[in-house]
């Protein structure tokens, strides 16, 4: 029965990948209620810039993955700005298809000989890959790590929320921007902030998944971004516990499925069981039921 | 039929007579590193040619299908109702050259595809389409060759398959391998199968790594190949590694892939002229080795160029006739080639092992 | 018969009662004031009796019927319009349309007449609209048919929701603060506007309303309600006298102006 | 009466239009090429009609279009490749199936789906989008016909100009009447407001189960269209970003106006080809970064959609003749 | 001088919703603004807040010009706008509402006390503390409001209709407490429907009509004034 145990352990490590991923992609959805298609995007910008970092630039990894980070918390601001801000007071649904034409941008330009071309790159480990064993259960350096870094941006996430004036701003500007406003949140930076804090999580978890798979590509954002926002949707769109919680069944469901049902039918099944859970919690696991109040 | 309206664009060639050419890649999009590649095998023929094949001089009209069945056909239309191409080199994939080739042949011109292996690009519901022709080898063939040489070579006995359930290339070749190996008395443990963009794999390779089988055929290209085979050997997976000629590429995990096989149409070290030539210039162009969908789509192209000088016609119907009688051609993936009665190039696989980070010539089989 | 009978109806979110056990009975062409402090429980009383919610305990009969716990829609098909105190009209639509909708339930052709056209369609869409013009003229908002719903006056909209509760033919009309946010002139205005309708379309109305001049003009009879419970019933006269209900609700100052 | 009489001139329009289309095919203006981008645009427009149903009339948030338009264009396609052997009315009674089936489909899978709101069922359908895809890749396991992931070819290709012509014309006029019947109007409110919709006596759940059917009748009507057009389905053609594709269609048509879907959809298929003439080949690549900033810049001009909201009046008369300031003129009229 | 405003301009669009109105209120004032539905009377304060930014003229709080400063800085400035429509933030808790009031201040032992301060004038609230505050009823929510707005310590305060949906007793209560806390210092300007009231405790007051001021003067001159008296005092007791 340790197979079971080492699949699960494949499950935690797949869902932790999500979870990287998912807790920015909340967090800007619970801020700005839009689907970000882009993040997927900048999530594969930051992978690529911590390449560079690292691999072509020669920075120690802790710079490369800041000089990620940074580079694209300034890219999400100036999506933000040209793209989404002349949008916040229009339709919601517009907002979003602004957002398509951002990631088709990102996914097109990357692929551009003259950035960073369309080839596959094969990225070499920037540390020793150490294989443990636990219990008979093979465990490498780089899924611990994974593992850290999603515990600290979750409890980094949640204390910046529920504990400080931004998070507060943020839950407010959240609710409606003129009533924000006249209690003195500044919505423009408080938003400029979301996507910042937002897009540099976005980087980190590029560089992680860039280490982790070894490869990276221009389009390589599309499915993990989707899977990561259906993670976000099944623990409740906007609640950053729920992105992880999310992520980690969705990462249990798709490996046992392969492991024990069929590889086949992998994404079906996944995306079987999120349904299947909508039907039961409309509002994703940890997502509030109120009755509207009339 | 769109026959009729022939292409207004044509220029008045100057005494000279033009034929145009068109190709067909993905341009665009997710593989559009492939299409680049057979971009630049195609453009190296026409150049080595001088832009010239008997007394015709060539035009091409280079195109771009995002891999997409739907954007192939409308481009495949715009070339030959709109640009009055008589000759089509393309596209990549067979989910894009199957409806163009039927396009095209419905049309009577003629289709040579470098890289689409799928059986259904020449050949359809049991009818031959008489103008469609390719330069690389169909799945069967290659999924075959490997097996039986996993078993009589290399005489392994157990195989577990990895392959693409989205992508006809890698099923061709897996489901062919299957067949094989188990007629030829090796027993297949485990067959799994992933999505294009999945990039962990590790809940399969756990499965497989308990079945300790003798090989891990992965027919896919170099770059999903190369994360499941670091996974694989992450899960203590000793297994021989065997593939297709999606692994020609230099950017292939060598390192990783150490001691595999895989069946291709050439070997880099294979010192006829054609081979020397096209690699050498190729370097020295693009700074790179070619991979397979260079190489193909040069020879596609040569072959082409050769059938069209040897008819010195633009008539469709007379390049066809001339390439389905193309004897004794000589190009990078083989000698003496000649095309069977279904368009396929009659010629070796060849066999080659990853060690020490190159490719090494192990042996042709016809 | 009586057209609505509520009995010990209850309802609680999570720990609050915000309905504790209330009972009421409406006869024919009444018109009824529900007055109370804020949060006592009015709308919630409304919600409930138009299926919003669904009753913890008690049952809502409606002229007969046993309507307790049919959803909104049959319950409104029985008899039952309402008014919402935050105003909720479909924004985005005409006027003409936000009213039209309403006559979906007594629409009579079927899914082929509208896809075909055929002539009791188009004789049954004249009828819509002329009846639908009717109501808008009584409610002096058939000059602004065509108008954006959202793009109304506060005023005009308010007038309009009661436009659309009309239009769906009720016996029954809750209306939920009609006269919010109005100067006493309009409010006025409202008042009479009440008076019409009711004859017109011999209604037995339920008002939910904060303004005592309002009310106490209107209504025949008064249900005071507190935490959810009635605290007093009565004619416009002996509720303005009643000690509890003056302590709860009205305060001294009230006998306004 | 006015709407017919509206009718007949839009139908005049519709002949003009063909008549225009025959002469330019009459005299090589229109090559083959443009044809087939033209019948690929009215393709759109059909299935673009069924998203504009479901979302931009009703309201319902569908990621998975692109499901049901592969669904009609499988059923279609197969069957009329097994059976049909050119036979023009059974090419007709496939499409009916197809399009049968993916209402059929639509109904099975709304009835439970079609509680949840907004982005949720954004995701859930866009899940189901994907259960479909990867049931088409798999689908040679149970019918040998399908392909599977390689793809189904040989459906006789007897879908053409003016055939397509001729549905579009009927699925925008059965769309227009729909629209603007009574049941259209139970659509629209509960668009704008579910709750207010339920207390004024609309069946919620109904009329959006009967959008969303309708609106994926008209994409698998759509899709058996084009496997009769294009020669070969496979299951990459119909994923979560096609389904991309008409949201946004309809979106920048401008939500609950069908002009704006029907101009959209054929704007945007002449889009894409006409970037690669405008590019040429120098600039091949570009064509992808081009179409998004068009996209972007396009939504960011026009955010309520090119149309918002507004339609041809020869599509929809206006309903009143003007009301003239003086109000209870109505009054006393009818009863 | 407290704020002075002349002739505003304000646009939505192609509407102009004011048409140059000009008005003052002096320190310790309540000054009130009455008017029918579409007056003008919300656009106003939205504009004196930062809400909107309007076309034409000046608004000028203690001798500085504040049009076209933004809302967020005005906040800071001691200008506290409880808006129409409340704008309470439902899915915060009662007690984190009333804390986002103090949203500018970083004073925590001021804060505590100003909070008490409130809940102590709106019981209820205390008993709520912990509800989410969109199920609040519709006149919870306006106390809930209120509150906020006076958790800022404002200078001047700006109430947009705060006994819409009141009931009497709670109306009588909201404006003895605007009385008191115009009387603790802070200037107060009043947009009321219930014209009756807010003449009673208002010092000063406007009149607007289609975005133009057409009359003023102090509460008593318009409380006595007929054509007040008809078209907003209205005959509340009609019959
Ligand atoms: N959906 C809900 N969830 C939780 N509590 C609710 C909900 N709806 C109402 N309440 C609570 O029920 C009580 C009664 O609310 P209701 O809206 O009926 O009061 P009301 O009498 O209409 O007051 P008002 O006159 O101010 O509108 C309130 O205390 C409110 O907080
Ligand atoms: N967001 C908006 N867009 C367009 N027009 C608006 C908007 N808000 C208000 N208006 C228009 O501006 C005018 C003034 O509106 P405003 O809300 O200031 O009036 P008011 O005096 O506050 O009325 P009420 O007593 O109903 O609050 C009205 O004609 C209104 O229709
Ligand atoms: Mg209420
Ligand atoms: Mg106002």
């Amino acid at each position: 029965m340790e197979h079971f145990l080492e699949q699960v352990l494949n499950g935690l490590q797949l869902g932790f990948m999500y979870a990287l991923i998912a807790l920015g992609y909340t967090m800007v959805y619970g801020v700005v209620q839009l689907i970000n298609f882009a993040h997927g995007d900048v999530f594969m910008v930051g992978a690529f810039i911590g390449y560079f970092g690292f691999a072509v630039w020669g920075l120690p990894l802790p710079l490369a993955i800041l000089t990620a980070m940074v580079f694209c918390a300034v890219l999400g601001v100036v999506i933000e700005r040209i793209a989404y801000r002349p949008l916040r007071y229009a339709p919601k649904i517009a907002a979003l298809i602004s957002a398509l034409g951002v990631s088709l941008f990102l996914e097109y330009f990357s692929s551009m000989k003259f950035i960073f071309g369309p080839n596959y790159r094969v990225v070499p480990r920037p540390i020793q890959e150490v294989h443990w064993n636990i219990a008979g259960l093979e465990i490498t350096n780089i899924q611990v790590m994974v593992i850290v870094v999603v515990v600290i941006m979750l409890v980094l996430l949640q204390f910046l929320i529920y504990r400080t004036r931004i998070g507060m701003a943020m839950r407010t500007v959240a609710v409606d921007h003129n009533a924000a406003r006249l209690m003195g949140v500044n919505v423009d930076n408080t938003i400029s902030a979301t996507f910042a804090i937002g897009s540099a999580f976005a980087a980190l978890g590029g560089v992680l998944y860039a280490i982790a798979y070894a490869q990276i590509q221009p389009f390589m954002g599309i499915m993990p971004g989707l899977k990561a926002f259906t993670a976000a949707v099944l623990g409740g769109i906007g609640i950053i516990p729920g992105a992880v919680l999310g992520a980690l069944i969705m990462g249990q469901v798709e490996t046992l499925t392969s492991a024990y049902i069929s590889s086949q039918m992998r994404d079906a099944i996944a995306f079987a069981v999120l349904i299947l859970v909508l039907l039961i919690r409309p509002t994703g696991l940890l997502g509030r039921t109120e009755t509207e109040k009339v | 039929g769109g026959q009729s309206s022939t292409s207004p664009g044509t220029p008045a060639a100057k005494g000279e007579k033009v034929i145009k050419i068109g190709f067909i890649a993905p341009l665009t999009g997710d593989v559009k590193t492939f299409g680049e590649s057979a971009k630049n095998g195609f453009r190296m023929a026409l150049e080595q040619a001088g832009y010239k094949a008997g007394d015709f001089k060539i035009e091409p009209v280079e195109v771009d299908d995002r891999n997409d069945a739907t954007e192939a056909v409308n481009v495949a239309t715009k070339l030959v109702t709109q640009d009055g191409v008589k000759a089509i080199v393309g596209s990549l994939t067979s989910v894009t050259t199957i409806p163009i080739s039927k396009f095209a042949n419905d049309n009577k011109i003629v289709l040579i595809t470098g890289t689409a292996t799928s059986p259904k690009v020449t050949v359809d519901e049991g009818k031959r389409k008489d103008y469609v022709f390719r330069a690389c080898f169909i799945d069967p063939t290659q999924g075959t060759v490997a097996a039986k040489f996993a078993l009589n070579d290399l005489k392994l006995k157990t195989a577990a398959i990895l392959y693409d359930q989205g992508n006809d290339y890698t099923i061709g070749l897996a489901n062919n391998f299957k067949d094989a190996f188990t007629a030829g008395g090796g027993q297949v443990v485990a067959m799994e199968s992933y999505s294009k963009n999945d990039m962990d794999f590790s809940a399969v390779l756990t499965n497989i790594a308990q079945k300790k089988p003798d090989i891990l055929y992965l027919p896919d290209y170099y770059q999903k190949v190369s994360v499941i085979a670091q996974q694989a050997r992450g899960k203590g997976i000793k297994s021989v590694f065997i593939g297709g000629d999606g692994w020609d590429s230099t950017d292939l995990d060598y390192k990783t892939m150490e001691g595999g096989y895989f069946t291709n149409h050439y070997s880099p070290q294979d010192p006829r002229p054609e081979v020397k030539n096209w690699v050498e210039k190729y370097k020295q162009k693009y700074g790179q080795e070619p991979d397979a969908f260079a190489t193909n789509t040069y020879d596609a192209t040569n072959l082409l160029l050769n059938a069209i000088k040897t008819a010195n016609s633009d008539d469709p119907t007379k390049i066809k006739e001339a390439l389905q009688n193309t004897k004794g051609f000589s190009m990078v993936s083989g000698q003496d080639i000649s095309f069977d009665q279904n368009g396929n190039p009659i010629k070796p696989v060849t066999i080659l092992k990853i060690e020490g980070g190159k490719q090494k010539f192990v042996t042709a089989i016809k | 018969m009586p057209v609505l009978e509520i009995k010990d109806l209850s309802k609680a979110f999570g720990g609050l009662k915000a309905v504790n056990n209330f009972h009421m009975t409406l006869e024919e062409g009444e018109i009824v004031g529900l007055i109370g402090p804020n949060g006592a429980g009015k709308t919630t009383v409304f919600n409930l009796i138009t299926g919003l919610y669904k009753p913890t305990t008690g049952s809502i009969v409606f002229r007969g019927e046993n309507i307790t716990g049919l959803p909104p829609f049959l319950i409104s098909q029985r008899g039952i319009a309402r008014t919402f105190q935050n105003i909720r009209l479909f924004k985005q639509n005409s006027v003409l349309d936000n009213v039209r909708a309403v006559f979906h339930p007594r629409i009579n052709y079927n899914f082929f007449d509208a896809i075909f056209r055929t002539p009791r369609f188009n004789r049954e869409e004249e009828r819509v609209i002329s009846e639908t013009m009717e109501l808008l003229s009584i409610l002096n908002l058939a000059s602004r048919a065509e108008e954006k719903a959202a793009s109304l006056p506060y005023g005009d909209q308010r007038r309009l929701e009661i436009a659309r509760a009309l239009a769906g033919k009720p016996v029954l009309l809750l209306l939920d603060e009609p006269a919010a946010g109005m100067n006493p002139a309009e409010v006025k205005r409202m008042v009479e506007l009440i008076r019409e309708i009711k004859k017109r379309f011999q209604l037995t109305i339920l008002l939910i309303e904060h303004q005592m001049g309002m009310v106490m003009n209107l209504c025949e009879r008064l249900v005071v309600m507190d935490f959810g419970q009635i605290i007093a019933t009565g004619t416009p006269q002996e509720i303005r006298n009643n000690p509890v209900v003056l302590e709860a609700y009205l305060g001294k100052g009230v006998t306004v102006a | 009466m006015r709407i017919t009489r509206q009718t007949i001139i839009f139908l005049a329009g519709a002949a003009v239009f063909f008549g225009a289309v025959k002469f330019l095919q009459f005299n090589g203006i229109l090559n083959p090429y443009w044809q087939l981008v033209l019948d690929q645009a009215l393709i759109t427009v059909i299935a673009a009609l069924g998203l504009s149903i479901i979302y931009g009339f009703t309201g319902q948030f569908s990621l998975g279009h692109a499901a049901f338009y592969g669904l009609g264009a499988y059923i279609a396609g197969a069957l009329d490749k097994t059976y049909g052997n050119g036979n023009m009315l059974f090419f007709l009674l496939s499409l009916l199936a197809g399009a049968a089936l993916a209402g059929l489909v639509a109904l099975l899978i709304g009835l439970p789906i079609l509680r949840l709101r907004s982005d949720y069922l954004g995701i859930a359908t866009l899940g189901f989008g994907i259960i479909v895809k990867v049931a088409m890749e798999n689908s040679n396991k149970l019918f040998p016909v399908l392909g599977g992931a390689t793809g189904m070819s040989g459906t006789p290709q007897l879908a053409k100009f003016n055939l397509i012509f001729l549905f579009a014309l009927l699925v925008i006029l059965l769309v227009r009447n729909f629209i603007s019947s009574t049941y259209g109007r139970a659509c629209t409110s509960i668009r704008e407001d579910e709750i207010a919709a339920d207390v004024m006596g609309i069946d919620t759940t109904r009329y959006k189960v009967m959008a969303f059917v309708m609106g994926c009748t008209l994409a698998g009507l759509a899709g058996g269209i084009y496997a009769h057009r294009y020669p070969f389905l496979h299951p990459a053609s119909f994923d979560f970003l096609k389904s991309f594709d008409f949201l946004l269609i309809v979106v920048l048509g401008g939500l609950g106006s069908m002009t704006g879907t029907i101009v959209t959809a054929v704007g945007w298929v002449f889009l894409l080809e006409g970037l690669r003439i405008i590019l040429g080949q120098a600039f091949i690549d570009w064509r992808g970064v081009i179409y998004a900033l068009i996209l972007i810049v396009a939504i960011i001009v026009r955010p309520q959609g090119i149309f918002s909201g507004k339609e041809l009046s020869l599509l929809f008369p206006r309903p009143v003749k003007t009301v003239t300031g003086k109000e209870q003129a109505h009054a006393g009229s009818g009863n | 001088m407290m704020l002075e405003v002349k002739n505003l301009e304000v646009y939505y669009g192609a509407i102009r919703a004011l048409q140059g109105i000009s008005f003052d209120v002096r320190e310790g004032e309540i000054v009130t603004l009455i008017g029918a539905n579409g007056a003008g009377k919300s656009t106003t304060m939205r504009t004196i807040s930062g809400l909107l930014v309007p076309r034409n003229g000046e608004i000028i709080f203690r001798g500085q010009k504040i049009n076209r400063i933004p809302a967020h800085k005005i906040v800071r400035m001691g200008i506290s706008h409880v808006p129409e429509g409340r704008l309470i933030f439902p899915n915060l808790t009662v007690m984190e509402n009333l804390l986002m009031g103090a949203y500018t201040r970083n004073n925590r032992a001021e804060i505590e006390e100003n909070l008490e301060e409130v809940l102590s004038r709106f019981p209820r609230l205390r008993e709520r503390a912990k509800q989410m505050a969109g199920t609040l009823s519709g006149g919870e929510q306006q106390m809930l409001a209120m509150g906020r707005g006076l958790m800022s310590k404002p200078t001047l305060l700006i109430l947009d209709e705060p006994s819409m949906g009141l009931s009497p007793l709670l109306v009588e209560e909201i404006f003895e407490i605007i009385k008191s806390i115009n009387q603790q210092g802070t200037t107060v300007l009043l947009v009321e429907q219930n014209a009756f009231m807010a003449l009673q405790i208002a010092h000063r007051a406007y009149v607007l009509e289609t975005g133009r001021i057409v009359l003023h003067g102090t509460a008593k001159e318009l409380q006595a004034n007929p054509q007040i008296r008809s078209a907003y005092l209205g005959e509340v007791e009609i019959a």
